[in-house]
C-alpha cells in the first residue's frame, strides 16, 4: 500500500527506514507509552509488536521481518532482573547471542538487528533509542538480502 | 627523562619570575626536560574574553598548534590563568568541530587536538610520582602553611579534573612530602581580585586582606599558591594593603614549586626566594 | 469470514491534532476483512460506546479494533463495551494512536501513514484472534506490608480492622519509622510520640496482624492473589518469648559510645539496645558488629544480668516463606547526604545538622531532653540558620524535584525553636515557600508574624567556620538585591527527601517500576494513584514519592482499601493468557519444562483404556502459566502457543509491515 | 520540539554561550557567593533576570551597569549554580556588548581601558610586558600615580624587564587580531 512505502524524508533526500520493534508489555511498551505522555519527540520510522515478553519472540519472527522488508529489527524489554516474567528476557538474551551468529551467515549485519533494556520508567531512553537505531539504520542504508529472490518487494 | 613542553606566559618573565625560575630548577632536579613552545603567544588572559570572545579563542589556540607541529603532546602552563584559558581552549576545541573550523580558518593553522595541557599541580605531583619524592631531602620540618588554590587552579568545569572544587586537596600530598604541616582554612578558593590589580586595586585590597587574614588566623606561616596573579596580589600587594590600615599582615606568599624546590635542597636564590616583597628567606631556613 | 469493526478516536484534539482521523478511518474501511471504519470525538465516553456496541449488533462484528489511547488506559473499558454487546472481550483489541503516534510525531502526513499501519497490524491480528474464557484463581487472603513506618502501620491496622490476615514486616528493630523520632508535627504541634505510639502498638496487639520487626522481605515470587514471599529474620540474640524487657541488660552492657541511629547520632546507645525507650515491641536486640561477646568472645555481662536467661549469643538469622494475596510497599524515604556540597563544609562542620537532628535535639526524648543546644560544644545557639532546598531542585549535585514538606517543617523548627530560645534569632534561607494543604500556609504566616522567624528569600552560596566557632553564613536576599552574611552558631539543612537505599533493588525483587529518583511509579498518575503496574502490588507513604504524615496515611488507607477490595471475593479473575500444548505433535523434549519461569508446565502420560502408558507429554497447568510465552519460542516442533499471541497472530501482524 | 529564547538579548546570549537563561530561577546562590558584589550596582541574579527579560529597558541598564565591568571572573557563580549555567560567560558577552555599544560608565573606562591596553600590548608584539602596557594603560587611562611605588622595587627584583618582549610571529598575531576583529563587527 502506497502509504507504507519507503519514502524520501521531507527535506533531505535521505531514504526513510522501515523498523519493526518487538517490545515486551510490561517495561518497554509502558516505556514508549511514557515517551508519549511525556510527548517526546522521535523518528516515526518504527512500527511496534507487542509481545507479553521478550522470552516469547521466536527467531522466526526476525527473520520474516527482515524477509518483508524491513531494514532493522529492534528487540526491547525488561532490564535484567526487572523481568515481570522473572526470567523471559534472560531466556530472550541467551537465544540472542546464539542467533546473531548466524543472521551474520545470511548476510544481515548487526548494524540491523538491536537489543536495548528500556524499562517503564524511560521514556527518554525510549525515544533516544528509536532516533538512534534510525540514524544508525539510515547510514547504513536501505536493507538488501545476500538472496535477493528471498526477498519480496513492498506491496 | 621525560620531556614535557613549557609554555611560561607572559608574566613568568616579570612579576611572577620566581615561579619561572623554580619551575626549571625543579624540573632539573627532578630529570624532566622542560621544552619551552617556540614563538608561543599570551593566551589574551582575561582581556580578550571580556572584549572578544573569537580572540580568546584564537590565540590559545595558535599556540596549541604551534606546540602540536613542534611535536609536544603535553604542556606545562605554570600561570594559573594561562592554564585556565589553554585547557578550557582546549577543551572547547574537543567539543566542538564547527568552532575548531573556525579557528583554523582565523589563525590559519591546523590543530587535531593532541596537546593535553597541565597545570602546576598536576606537573608537581607527575615528577613526585616520577622520582622527585626521592630527592626531597630537605624537608621544611613542620612548616605550617595554607595551601591556596584561588580561582583557576579549583574551578572550571572539565578544566580542573580529579579534584573537589570546594574542598581541593591536590597540593596536600605534595606538602606533606616536603615536610609541611597543611593548615585547614577557609580561604582556600576564594577569589583574591585576580586582574583588577590596577584597574580596581581597591576591590584586590580588600579581597587579598581576607585571605591573608584568614590564613594567619589558621596559624600558616606561609601560604603557598601556584598562580602569579595570586602571589602578585598577596605578596607584592601586602605593603598596600597595610598602609590602607587592614592588617598588618607579614606573611610570606610562596609558589607550590618553590616549596618543593627547596625541599629539593636547592638554593633559596635559584628559586627566587630573594625577589620576593614579602620576605620568603625565613621560609627557606625552614628546610633543613 | 471475519467482520471487523474498526473505531478511530481523535480524543479530543490529542490524536486529531496531528493524525488524520477520517483519513485513518476510510484507509481502515478497506482493509480486507474489515466492514465497518469510523473515526469519533471521543470513544470511550457513553456515545462512543454505543456507537461499537451498535455496530457490533448491527454489523453482526467477529472483531473489533480501537484505535485510541494506550491500551493500558482503557483496554478494559471497551472489551467491556464488547462483552456487554454480546461479543467475547477478547476479541477486541487496541491500536495505540495516541502515546505511540500522535503525542510523538509533529509531521501530520508521516503520522497518518503511521496510524494506518498501527490499524492494519491490529486488524489482522483480531481477525486470528480466538475467544477466550477468564481463568478464576484463587486469592489467599493475607496481606503482605513492608515497612513498620506510619504508612505500613495505618495499611495494617486497617486491612486487619477489615477482618483480614497481614503480616508486616519492619527491617528495624521497632516500628515507628521516621515519626517516631519527631518532636511535634506541623501544623498542629502536637507531639508525634504521643499519637504515634498508641498506633503502633495498637498494630502489634492486632489479633490479625502477624508483626515482624528486624526482619527482611528477601525474595517475591508468584503474582497476584498467591505471592510466595521468603522472609529472613535477622539473628536478635535475644529471645522475644523469655525477655520481660526490664532493660536491665542495656543498661549495664559496657559498649556504649555507638552512634544511635534513632538520634541521628547526636547520641549513644549500647551494643545490646532497643532503638527507644517506647519501642515496640520493647524487648532488646544485640549489635553483633559491636557485641564483644559476639566479636572477640569475652563480656558476656548481658548474659549474666538477665534474670530470665533470654540471652542467645548462639542466635542466627532464619527464614520463613509465606503466602500472600497482596502486597503493601511502604519502604519510605531517607535523607540526601549534604556531603556533596563542598561548600557547605561537606558534612564536616559539626554545627552543620540535618532535619532529623534538629527534631532530635527538640524532643523531650531527645539526647538533650528537649533544649536546643548545639553538637560541637553543647551550647545555646543564639541564632540558628535554617537552609531550605538543600540538595532538592539541585540537578547539578543533588535531586531535580522539589521535597515537598521541607517548607513546612522548617516552619516548625523555627517555631520550636522560638519557644525554647526566647531570645533567640531563626533565619530562613527559602527559595521559595510551597505551603499548599489545609492550615498550612497559616502556619507558615504564624512562623513568621507571631514567632519572629525571619525569612530570607535566596539561596545561600557558602557556609565555613570561623575559629571563634561562629559559622559564617553568605546568602543572598534576591528580594533587597543584596548579599547577606549571617553569623551563626547552628546551621539547619532541609535536605532533600529520597527513596530508602536499595529501594530500586526491592523494586526489582518486587517487579515494579520506579522512575528516574528510585521512587516507586503508581500505575496512573492521576487515576491509579495506589497501584503498581504489577496486579496485587500496593504502594503506600513517601516510597512513592516525597510525603507528609497525613498525605502517607490517607494513601495507605487507600492501599488497604484497595487490597480489601481484592480479598473481598475468593477467587479472582485472570486475563486467559496461557499456553497450549498441542499433545499431537509434542515430541516430549522437556525443553519447555525447563524453560518455564514458573514451573508451570509438567509431563503428562498418555494412557490408553487399560492404563498402558502410551506415551509422556508436556502439559500446561493454566493455574500456574503467567503467559510469558518463553516456552513457545523455546519449542522444538512447534507444539506449543500461547493464546492471544499464537504463532499465526504475530507472523500476521508481521506480514502487515511489508 | 525546539526552545524558543525568552528574549532577542536571551537568544544572543545563548548563541555565544550555550546559557538558556530561562533555566534560571532566580535562586541567588551566584549573588550569595559572589566576591565582587559591593563593587556591583546590580547583583550577578538581577543580571539574569534582566537578560531573562530583555526589553529595552532591560538592555540599557544592562549595557551601562557597572556590574559586567566588575565581575573579577572568578567562577563561583558557575561552579555552584544549581542549575550549571554559566553566569561568568553571561557576564563576558554583555561586557563585549557593552564596548560595542560603548556603553561603559564613565568611571569604570579605566577597566576597559586597562583591558585595551593590554590587548593592544600583545597585538603589536604577540606577548605581554608590564612596561610598556603599565604606561601605555597610565597614559589612556589618566590613572598616573597609582603604583609609581611599586615600579622601582619591582625593577630591584628583576621583575620589571625593561625590554618589552617581541615574538617572531608578531605579524600573525595581529592578523589573527584583524580576523577576529572582524567578525566582531559583524551585525
Amino acid at each position: 500500500m502506497t502509504q507504507t512505502q519507503p519514502k524520501p524524508v521531507e527535506g533531505t533526500g535521505a531514504f526513510d527506514p522501515r523498523i519493526v520493534a518487538f517490545v515486551c508489555n510490561w517495561c518497554t511498551y509502558a516505556g514508549a507509552d511514557l515517551a508519549g505522555t511525556s510527548r517526546l519527540q522521535y523518528a516515526p520510522n518504527v512500527r511496534i509488536i507487542k509481545l507479553p515478553c521478550t522470552g516469547r519472540i521466536d527467531p522466526l519472527f526476525i527473520l520474516k521481518a527482515f524477509e518483508g522488508g524491513a531494514d532493522a529489527v529492534l528487540v526491547s524489554g525488561c532490564h535484567p532482573g526487572d523481568c515481570h516474567y522473572t526470567s523471559g528476557n534472560y531466556h530472550a538474551r541467551r537465544r540472542w547471542t546464539l542467533f546473531r551468529g548466524l543472521l551474520e551467515l545470511t548476510g544481515i549485519g548487526p548494524e540491523r538487528l538491536h537489543f536495548s533494556w528500556v524499562s517503564a520508567a524511560e521514556g527518554q531512553k525510549f525515544a533516544d533509542l528509536i532516533n538512534d537505531v534510525t540514524e544508525k539504520v539510515r547510514q547504513a542504508g536501505p536493507f538488501e538480502p545476500a538472496n535477493p529472490a528471498r526477498r519480496r518487494p513492498w506491496k | 627523562m621525560t620531556t614535557i613542553g613549557y609554555y611560561p606566559g607572559c608574566s613568568l618573565h616579570g612579576t611572577g619570575r620566581e615561579l619561572d625560575m623554580s619551575i626549571r630548577a625543579l624540573a632539573e632536579v627532578a630529570g624532566a626536560d622542560l621544552k619551552e613552545i617556540e614563538d608561543w603567544n599570551c593566551c589574551g588572559a582575561s582581556a580578550a574574553h571580556s572584549l572578544n570572545h573569537d580572540l580568546a579563542v584564537a590565540l590559545p589556540y595558535r599556540t596549541l598548534a604551534l606546540a602540536e607541529e613542534q611535536g609536544l603532546t603535553e604542556v606545562l602552563a605554570p600561570c594559573a590563568a594561562c592554564f585556565s584559558r589553554l585547557k578550557g581552549t582546549a577543551v572547547r576545541l574537543s567539543r566542538s568541530p564547527d568552532l575548531a573550523a573556525k579557528m583554523q580558518g582565523i589563525t590559519e593553522r591546523p590543530y587535531k587536538g593532541t596537546v593535553r595541557i597541565l597545570s602546576i599541580i598536576e606537573f608537581v605531583n607527575r615528577l613526585l610520582k616520577e622520582g622527585l619524592a626521592g630527592k626531597l631531602t630537605a624537608p621544611l620540618g613542620g612548616l605550617k602553611v595554607a595551601p591556596y588554590y584561588g580561582c583557576l587552579l579549583a574551578r572550571g568545569k572539565d578544566i580542573v579534573e580529579g579534584d573537589d572544587a570546594e574542598q581541593p586537596t591536590a597540593m596536600e600530598a605534595a606538602l606533606a612530602a616536603a615536610g609541611c604541616a597543611v593548615v585547614p582554612w577557609n580561604f582556600a578558593v576564594e577569589c583574591c581580585g585576580g586582574g583588577f590589580s590596577m584597574s580596581m586595586t581597591d576591590a584586590v585590597v580588600d579581597l587579598s586582606h581576607a585571605i591573608l587574614a584568614d590564613a594567619e588566623e589558621a596559624g600558616a606561616q606561609a601560604i603557598v599558591t601556584g598562580c602569579p596573579m595570586c602571589h602578585s596580589n598577596l605578596d607584592m600587594r601586602q605593603q598596600t594593603i597595610n598602609a590602607a590600615g587592614l592588617g598588618p599582615h607579614d606573611l610570606p606568599i610562596v609558589y607550590l614549586s618553590e616549596i618543593m624546590g627547596l625541599a629539593a635542597g636547592l638554593e633559596p636564590e635559584r628559586l627566587g626566594l630573594n625577589r620576593h616583597f614579602v620576605d620568603a628567606m625565613r621560609v627557606a631556613e625552614r628546610s633543613a | 469470514m471475519a467482520r471487523v469493526g474498526v473505531f478511530i478516536c481523535h480524543c479530543g484534539e490529542n490524536i486529531g491534532r496531528t493524525v488524520d482521523c477520517p483519513a485513518v478511518a476510510q484507509a481502515a474501511a478497506q482493509m480486507p476483512g474489515v466492514v465497518t471504519g469510523v473515526d469519533y470525538k471521543y470513544m470511550c465516553s457513553d456515545p462512543g460506546q454505543q456507537m461499537i456496541k451498535q455496530a457490533i449488533k448491527d454489523k453482526k462484528l467477529t472483531g473489533v479494533v480501537v484505535a485510541a489511547c494506550s491500551p493500558r488506559m482503557h483496554e478494559p473499558t471497551f472489551r467491556r463495551a464488547a462483552a456487554e454487546a454480546g461479543l467475547n472481550p477478547f476479541l477486541l483489541e487496541m491500536a495505540n494512536l495516541r502515546e505511540h503516534c500522535s503525542w510523538v510525531h509533529e509531521d501530520r502526513p508521516q503520522a497518518t501513514r503511521k496510524a494506518i499501519d498501527l490499524v492494519r497490524v491490529m486488524v489482522e491480528k483480531v481477525k486470528r484472534n480466538g475467544e477466550l474464557h477468564p481463568i478464576s484463581v484463587p486469592v489467599e487472603p493475607t496481606a503482605l506490608v513492608i515497612g513498620g513506618g506510619i504508612a505500613g502501620i495505618q495499611a495494617a491496622l486497617d486491612i486487619a480492622n477489615g477482618g483480614k490476615k497481614v503480616i508486616l514486616v519492619e527491617k528495624s528493630p521497632s516500628l515507628g519509622g521516621h515519626m517516631a523520632r519527631l518532636s511535634e508535627t506541623f501544623p498542629t504541634l502536637d507531639c508525634s510520640q504521643c499519637i504515634l505510639t498508641p498506633r503502633m502498638v495498637e498494630v502489634a496487639a492486632h489479633p490479625n496482624v502477624t508483626l515482624m520487626t528486624y526482619s527482611e522481605v528477601t525474595k517475591v515470587d508468584g503474582f497476584i492473589g498467591s505471592f510466595e514471599v521468603t522472609i529472613r529474620q535477622k539473628a536478635r540474640y535475644v529471645d522475644p518469648a523469655t525477655c520481660t524487657g526490664c532493660g536491665a541488660c542495656y543498661q549495664k552492657c559496657p559498649v556504649k559510645k555507638i552512634p544511635s541511629e534513632f538520634d541521628a547520632a547526636l547520641g549513644p546507645r549500647t551494643a545490646i539496645y532497643t532503638p527507644f525507650p517506647q519501642a515496640v515491641p520493647n524487648k532488646p536486640v544485640i549489635d553483633a558488629e559491636h557485641c564483644l561477646m559476639l566479636t572477640k568472645g569475652k563480656c558476656g555481662v548481658c548474659a549474666k544480668v538477665c534474670p530470665t536467661g533470654a540471652i542467645k549469643y548462639d542466635d542466627t538469622d532464619t527464614e520463613v516463606k509465606v503466602k500472600v494475596g497482596a502486597i503493601v510497599v511502604a519502604t519510605g524515604f531517607e535523607l540526601w547526604d549534604h556531603s556533596a556540597y563542598g561548600e557547605y563544609g561537606g558534612g564536616r562542620l559539626k554545627d552543620v545538622i540535618d532535619g532529623f537532628q534538629f527534631e532530635r535535639l527538640a524532643s523531650a526524648s531527645g539526647p538533650t531532653v528537649g533544649e536546643i543546644r548545639r553538637p560541637s560544644d553543647g551550647q545555646v545557639p543564639q541564632t540558628v540558620v535554617f537552609i531550605q532546598c538543600c540538595g532538592s531542585r539541585d540537578a547539578s549535585k543533588g535531586v531535580p524535584y522539589c521535597s515537598k514538606i521541607c517548607c513546612m517543617y522548617t516552619a516548625k523548627h523555627t517555631i520550636l525553636y522560638r519557644h525554647k530560645v526566647h531570645d533567640g534569632r531563626a533565619v530562613v534561607f527559602y527559595m521559595d515557600v510551597r505551603a499548599g494543604g489545609k492550615g498550612y500556609d497559616e502556619f507558615v504566616r504564624r512562623a513568621i508574624e507571631t514567632d519572629g522567624a525571619e525569612y530570607i528569600r535566596g539561596r545561600v552560596s557558602r557556609i565555613y567556620r570561623r575559629t571563634d566557632g561562629k559559622l559564617i553564613v553568605k546568602g543572598a536576599d534576591t528580594l533587597a538585591g543584596v548579599p547577606v552574611t549571617i553569623e551563626a552558631d547552628l546551621v539547619v539543612l532541609a535536605d532533600a527527601i529520597v527513596p530508602r537505599a536499595g529501594a530500586d533493588t526491592v523494586a526489582q525483587m518486587l517487579g515494579i517500576a520506579y522512575d528516574t529518583n528510585r521512587f516507586y511509579s503508581e500505575a496512573h498518575p492521576k487515576l491509579r494513584p495506589v497501584e503498581t503496574a504489577t496486579a496485587g502490588i500496593f504502594l503506600a507513604g513517601a516510597c512513592q514519592a516525597p510525603k507528609d504524615i497525613p498525605d502517607s496515611v490517607a494513601q495507605a488507607s487507600a492501599a488497604a482499601a484497595k487490597v480489601l477490595g481484592l480479598f473481598s471475593q475468593p477467587e479472582l479473575e485472570r486475563e486467559p493468557i496461557v499456553a497450549r500444548v498441542n499433545e499431537a505433535s509434542c515430541v516430549h523434549c522437556r525443553a519447555c519444562i525447563e524453560t518455564c519461569p514458573y514451573r508451570a508446565i509438567e509431563d503428562f502420560d498418555i494412557k490408553d483404556r487399560q492404563g498402558n502408558l502410551i506415551r509422556t507429554v508436556a502439559r500446561v497447568n493454566e493455574g500456574l502459566c503467567q503467559g510469558c510465552g518463553t516456552c513457545v519460542a523455546v519449542c522444538r516442533s512447534n507444539s506449543i502457543d500461547l493464546d492471544g499471541f499464537t504463532d499465526e497472530q504475530v507472523l500476521a501482524e508481521i506480514a502487515t509491515l511489508e | 520540539m525546539t526552545k524558543t529564547a525568552q528574549s532577542t538579548l536571551a537568544e544572543k546570549v545563548r548563541q555565544a554561550t550555550d546559557v538558556d537563561v530561562a533555566e534560571c530561577y532566580q535562586c541567588g546562590k551566584c549573588t550569595a557567593g559572589c566576591p565582587m558584589t559591593r563593587y556591583m550596582d546590580l547583583t550577578p541574579s538581577q543580571v539574569m533576570r534582566l537578560v531573562q527579560v530583555g526589553d529595552e529597558a532591560a538592555v540599557r541598564r544592562l549595557l551601562g551597569c557597572r556590574t559586567i565591568w566588575s565581575c573579577a571572573g572568578c567562577l563561583t557563580c558557575t561552579q555552584r549554580c544549581p542549575k550549571d549555567l554559566d553566569p561568568a560567560a553571561v557576564m563576558d558577552v554583555l561586557r563585549e556588548m557593552a564596548n560595542r555599544e560603548g556603553t561603559v560608565p564613565h568611571d569604570l573606562k579605566r577597566v576597559l581601558k586597562f583591558h585595551k591596553a593590554f590587548l593592544k600590548n600583545v597585538e603589536y608584539a604577540g606577548r605581554m610586558s608590564e612596561v610598556p602596557l603599565t604606561s601605555l594603560y597610565k597614559m589612556t587611562s589618566g590613572d598616573f600615580f597609582s603604583d609609581v611605588m611599586l615600579a622601582p622595587a619591582m625593577f630591584l627584583r628583576g621583575k620589571l624587564p625593561l625590554v618589552p618582549r617581541v615574538i617572531p610571529g608578531r605579524k600573525e598575531v595581529r592578523r589573527i587580531f584583524k580576523a577576529c576583529r572582524h567578525r566582531e563587527d559583524e551585525p
